[in-house]
């Protein structure tokens, strides 16, 4: 019994719903983050790999693989090599806790959703350590400005998700997903602005327009991931297909009920998962629309922004979910 | 002010000191003056006319001698020509009175290697920071040569 | 704070053309600058020298892509006046609809660089997007989109017919209405207010010593422009507001080019509304008289000044070509150094530098070709590996 | 939030893009009095060689064959300025309306 316990176990890992789907899923959000974007601009976005250009972050991976790998002379080299490894396989973890075939993820135990911040956090510090490593200037001002970005939106995210922990009364993201089992969505409670707020600084996390400031492409040519090149770059990259995937599952988990929707009865996991999928996608188009509509903001008005703005609003909804229990 | 009257004032100012002067088109000012005096009329005309603005320098190669010619003005162009000896090329310098001539000097420098004396920052502009010393693009006797265009057949 | 070095080109992504900004930076805040622009010389003044005047036209057109037909009016109307003849009225008014067609799709350029300087990639695709009808007018009229080669010596190339015109009149109602709508959007998005207003300031008073030129120095409250002061082409025919703004920052800069888009597009509609009959060119010799000639044109980017020595020959004596470009780089180091309560951070380097529209291929101009016998400028690949090599070590 | 409007407006409209070398061919428009590749009349030159002198590029260049003195063309060279087609007292140059002239060869860019 316990052999196929385990070989299941092993199973669920590596192929469904674990790193292999999540691959494979990560790599079709990339496709239509970019394909939606382009669709606003007006453009066609990715076209000639696979029909409708579905296979295009594939190829750019397979192509970044097999680029020459640079390693510079005056880089710190054991960091520069570790970073891309570190942060790929922590968000290829982090994606572990996200619940998609039943309520709870592959990877839960109580306090999980603690974990699932200091995460987000410690890719942040791998940024950091990535963009000193690599010695440069225009990767040193990247580094400075990730830290400095960290400290803007890293309350206010956790203060939302605190909020929902409070809300729900459990440390435990498949305990939320089950609280909106029996309850609403908690999106449609008192965690509305907490959403909001979690999907502004969800921007931030994943550095993307108005808040790609740490790799503005024009200012410090690409920030910290400057000197990244072949293999190391192609992990850097996957590693924050991953994170949109992190990000948007954990949206999905603590505000939009997790994967949970009418079933039918022995089909659960099937329709778990495709409930799952639609409901991300609804918080990727949320997050490629932001994208689309703003300007980067410059570093220090990113911080008074969310010092002046976020914080206040994200206390507010704190005190609200306080009022209304 | 019309053009002739700007000259007239030009002329009773420094007298002989204008060697030539003359209005080729509407609104167009030359006047020639010696290399001594350059720098003393371009003051006058930007501190008397309210005229701040300089729209180039030229530097021209005519042989024996650099011309110069500063084209000041917005409205109404006035070209203050002066000569100086190409051997010794040098002149007093205007971004005292103009900073933003700063530039077209330094070109002027650059390409034909007329030093101009009091300049703050007088240091290449154009050419490479390897370009041989004493050799000045603009001048007659730099003659490049042409290369071949390249041919298929 | 210790300060270092940012060397901002002559490779840079900002950057569409090679310039090398040494920023000394403290942190975020630029406390110092030196440019260096020499890395785009072509040689085109001494080239010109060995040209004649009918190829010439074409050189000229190439010292700028996007404001081509500046150039080559500024070229036409100064080697024209080496010649003292009448130019027919009607190609007068045609040099100043292509020119202006030529400023509408430079001032669009400009505001999707300026989009994409701040980050906001959506402003960039659809101001492009709608710049493309006006090169396609250019190319319905002159025959290619780019390099117009419109203009020549004597007058202008081609007329355009009825069928021509109602494709003007039809693209510039379009143009308008979809200028209209990035003025709003300029206007009232805050992160473009943002990353603008209070950006790249250069007060009136720098603006004129500094001897800037063009949008740069209308949107530093100060009324200049060519067109008006010395009219060329059709333009004392052409009625015209000069536009200015007070407010010395980069989102000044925007409302006036902007705003120069509408009055070129009312300028284009006049010029069809009023356009003379007759000839559209007149033949003249290849060989000039003696003389000299000096000519100021409003290029997109500001006062552009040719100036041209003949000896009577069929070539040049002496050309000068000075771009708005070259004249604006005093007043773009101004912009970029923090003195006093001023304060200048990296990240507003991109912006103020687009904000002076920069052609840095207009700038330079010199050729660079081999003197010394012993140091080649053309190399293998071999050597040039070498020589990289070397430069890496020393650095 | 400016122009969340006109985005989603165009959620729904057609791309501006042409898909141009591989679709959409006969969307890409050409106006009349393009200048694209040259072609060269045999019959109607005389051999003045004023294309060659008013060529600035280099493109046009004098040679001679079996029936006297003739201009090449050699397309990678040229600006497509147009002006030896107006130069010509015979029209023996004309330009016509194809662009896509990208070759792998030089010796394909010549026009005899």
């Amino acid at each position: 019994m316990f052999e196929i316990e385990f070989a299941f176990k092993i199973l669920e890992i590596f192929i469904f719903p674990g790193f292999l789907f999540i691959g494979v899923i990560s790599l079709l959000y990339e496709w239509i983050d970019r394909k939606f974007y382009a669709k606003l601009q007006n453009r066609v976005g990715p076209l000639y790999a696979g029909p409708f250009g579905i296979l295009q972050p594939l190829a750019d991976f397979i192509k970044l693989i097999a680029k020459e790998d640079i390693v510079p002379k005056a880089a710190d080299k054991i960091l520069f090599t570790l970073t891309p490894l570190f942060s790929f396989s922590i968000m290829l973890t982090a994606t572990l806790l996200l619940p998609i075939i039943n309520t709870s993820g592959i990877l839960s135990f109580n306090g999980d959703i603690i974990f699932a911040i200091a995460i987000m956090t410690l890719f942040c510090i791998l940024v950091f350590c990535a963009g000193l490593s690599s010695n440069n200037r225009f990767s040193a001002v990247g580094a400075e400005r990730a830290v400095l970005q960290l400290l803007g939106y890293e309350i206010p995210l956790m203060l939302s998700i605190v909020g929902v922990a409070l809300n729900v009364g459990y440390l435990r993201i498949s305990e939320i997903v089950k609280y909106q089992l029996t309850n609403t969505w908690l999106i449609f409670g008192p965690q509305a602005l907490g959403f909001a707020i979690y999907v502004i600084a969800a921007q931030a996390e994943l550095e993307r327009i108005p808040f790609d400031i740490p790799e503005a492409e024009q200012e410090i040519v690409a920030g910290w991931l400057t000197e990244f090149s072949g293999r190391k770059l192609a992990l850097f990259r996957f590693a924050r297909d991953l994170e949109l995937v992190y990000v948007s599952g954990l949206a999905v988990a603590l505000y939009l009920g997790g994967p949970l929707g009418p079933t039918i009865a022995g089909l659960e996991p099937f329709f778990y998962t495709l409930y799952f999928i639609i409901k991300t996608i609804i918080v990727l188009l949320i997050l490629s629309t932001i994208r689309a509509l703003f300007a980067r903001l410059r570093i220090d008005q990113m911080v008074n922004f969310s010092w002046n703005y976020l914080l206040p609003l994200s206390v507010l909804q704190f005190f609200l979910v306080r009022l209304v229990i | 002010m019309s053009d002739e009257e700007l000259l007239n004032k030009l002329r009773e100012a420094f007298k002989e000191k204008i060697i030539e002067s003359s209005i080729p088109r509407k609104n167009i000012v030359n006047i020639v003056v010696p290399k001594e005096s350059y720098k003393e009329v371009i003051k006058f005309i930007v501190e008397n006319f309210n005229i701040p603005h300089i729209q180039t320098i030229t530097g021209i190669d005519m042989g024996n001698e650099i011309q110069i010619i500063a084209h000041l003005g917005r409205s109404i162009t006035i070209n203050v020509k002066t000569s100086i000896d190409k051997n010794n090329p040098q002149i007093d310098t205007i971004t005292d009175i103009i900073p933003g001539a700063s530039f077209y000097e330094r070109e002027v420098y650059d390409l034909l290697g007329v030093n101009f004396i009091g300049h703050p920052n007088l240091k290449r502009v154009i050419l490479p920071e390897d370009w041989p010393k004493g050799v000045y693009p603009l001048r007659k006797e730099y003659k490049p040569e042409h290369p071949k265009p390249l041919r298929g057949v | 704070m210790s300060s270092f070095t940012i060397p901002i080109g002559p490779q840079h992504p900002a950057l569409p053309e090679p310039i090398l900004l040494k920023l000394e930076v403290e942190g975020e805040y630029i406390v110092g600058v030196d440019v260096d622009v020499s890395y785009m010389h072509r040689g085109i003044e001494k080239a010109m020298e060995y040209r004649n005047y009918i190829q010439n036209i074409y050189l000229a057109e190439r010292i700028c892509g996007i404001c081509n037909v500046a150039h080559t009016v500024c070229y036409t109307l100064n080697v024209e006046k080496l010649y003292d003849k009448e130019i027919p009225p009607r190609a007068q008014y045609l040099r100043v609809i292509i020119e202006e067609l030529n400023r509408i799709h430079s001032h669009l350029l400009w505001l999707g660089v300026a989009g994409h300087e701040i980050g906001f990639e959506t402003l960039f695709m659809y101001v492009w997007r709608d710049r493309e009808r006006v090169m396609d007018l250019i190319e319905t009229i002159t025959g290619n989109r780019v390099n117009t080669a419109y203009t020549t010596i004597g007058g202008v190339r081609r007329d355009i017919t009825s069928d021509i015109e109602y494709k003007i009149r039809k693209t510039m109602d379009i143009v308008e209405e979809r200028t209209k709508y990035y003025k709003s959007v300029a206007a009232a998005e805050p992160t473009i207010l943002n990353r603008t207003k209070d950006v790249g300031i250069l007060k009136t008073i720098d603006a004129i010593n500094l001897c800037a030129v063009g949008p740069l120095l209308r949107a530093s409250n100060v009324k200049n422009d060519v067109r008006a002061d010395a009219p060329y082409a059709a333009h004392d025919e052409v009625p015209f507001n000069v536009i200015t703004y007070p407010y010395c920052d980069v989102f000044s800069r925007i409302l006036v080019r902007v705003d120069e888009i509408f009055e070129c597009i009312n300028m284009i509609r006049y010029c069809l509304d009023h356009l003379p009959k007759g000839p559209i060119r007149i033949k003249l010799p290849l060989k000039p008289p003696k003389g000299e000639a000096v000519t100021r044109v409003e290029a997109p980017r500001g006062e552009l000044l040719h100036y041209v020595l003949s000896d009577g020959s069929e070539k040049p004596y002496r050309y000068k070509v000075r771009t708005p470009t070259l004249a604006n780089i005093p007043s773009l180091c101004r912009m970029l150094t923090s003195t006093g309560d001023y304060i200048v951070k990296i990240a507003d380097v991109p912006i103020a530098y687009a904000s002076i529209d920069p052609c840095l291929c207009c700038t330079g101009r010199v050729q660079i070709v081999d003197i010394e016998k012993n140091k080649k400028w053309i190399w293998s690949w071999e050597e040039l590996k070498e020589y990289s090599k070397k430069e890496w070590e020393k650095s | 939030m400016a122009m969340f409007k006109e985005l989603y407006k165009h959620l729904f409209k057609k791309r501006a893009t042409v898909l141009y070398p591989f679709k959409e061919r006969e969307l890409v428009h050409i106006p009349e009095g393009y200048r694209g590749k040259i072609s060269f009349h045999r019959d109607r030159c005389i051999g003045c060689g004023v294309c060659a002198t008013v060529c600035t590029s280099g493109a046009c260049e004098m040679t001679t064959d079996e029936k006297g003195k003739r201009p090449i063309f050699y397309l990678d060279r040229c600006t497509f300025c147009a002006q030896c087609a107006e130069s010509c007292p015979k029209n023996a140059i004309e330009l016509t309306k194809d662009f896509e002239i990208i070759a792998f060869d030089r010796k394909t860019l010549v026009v005899k």
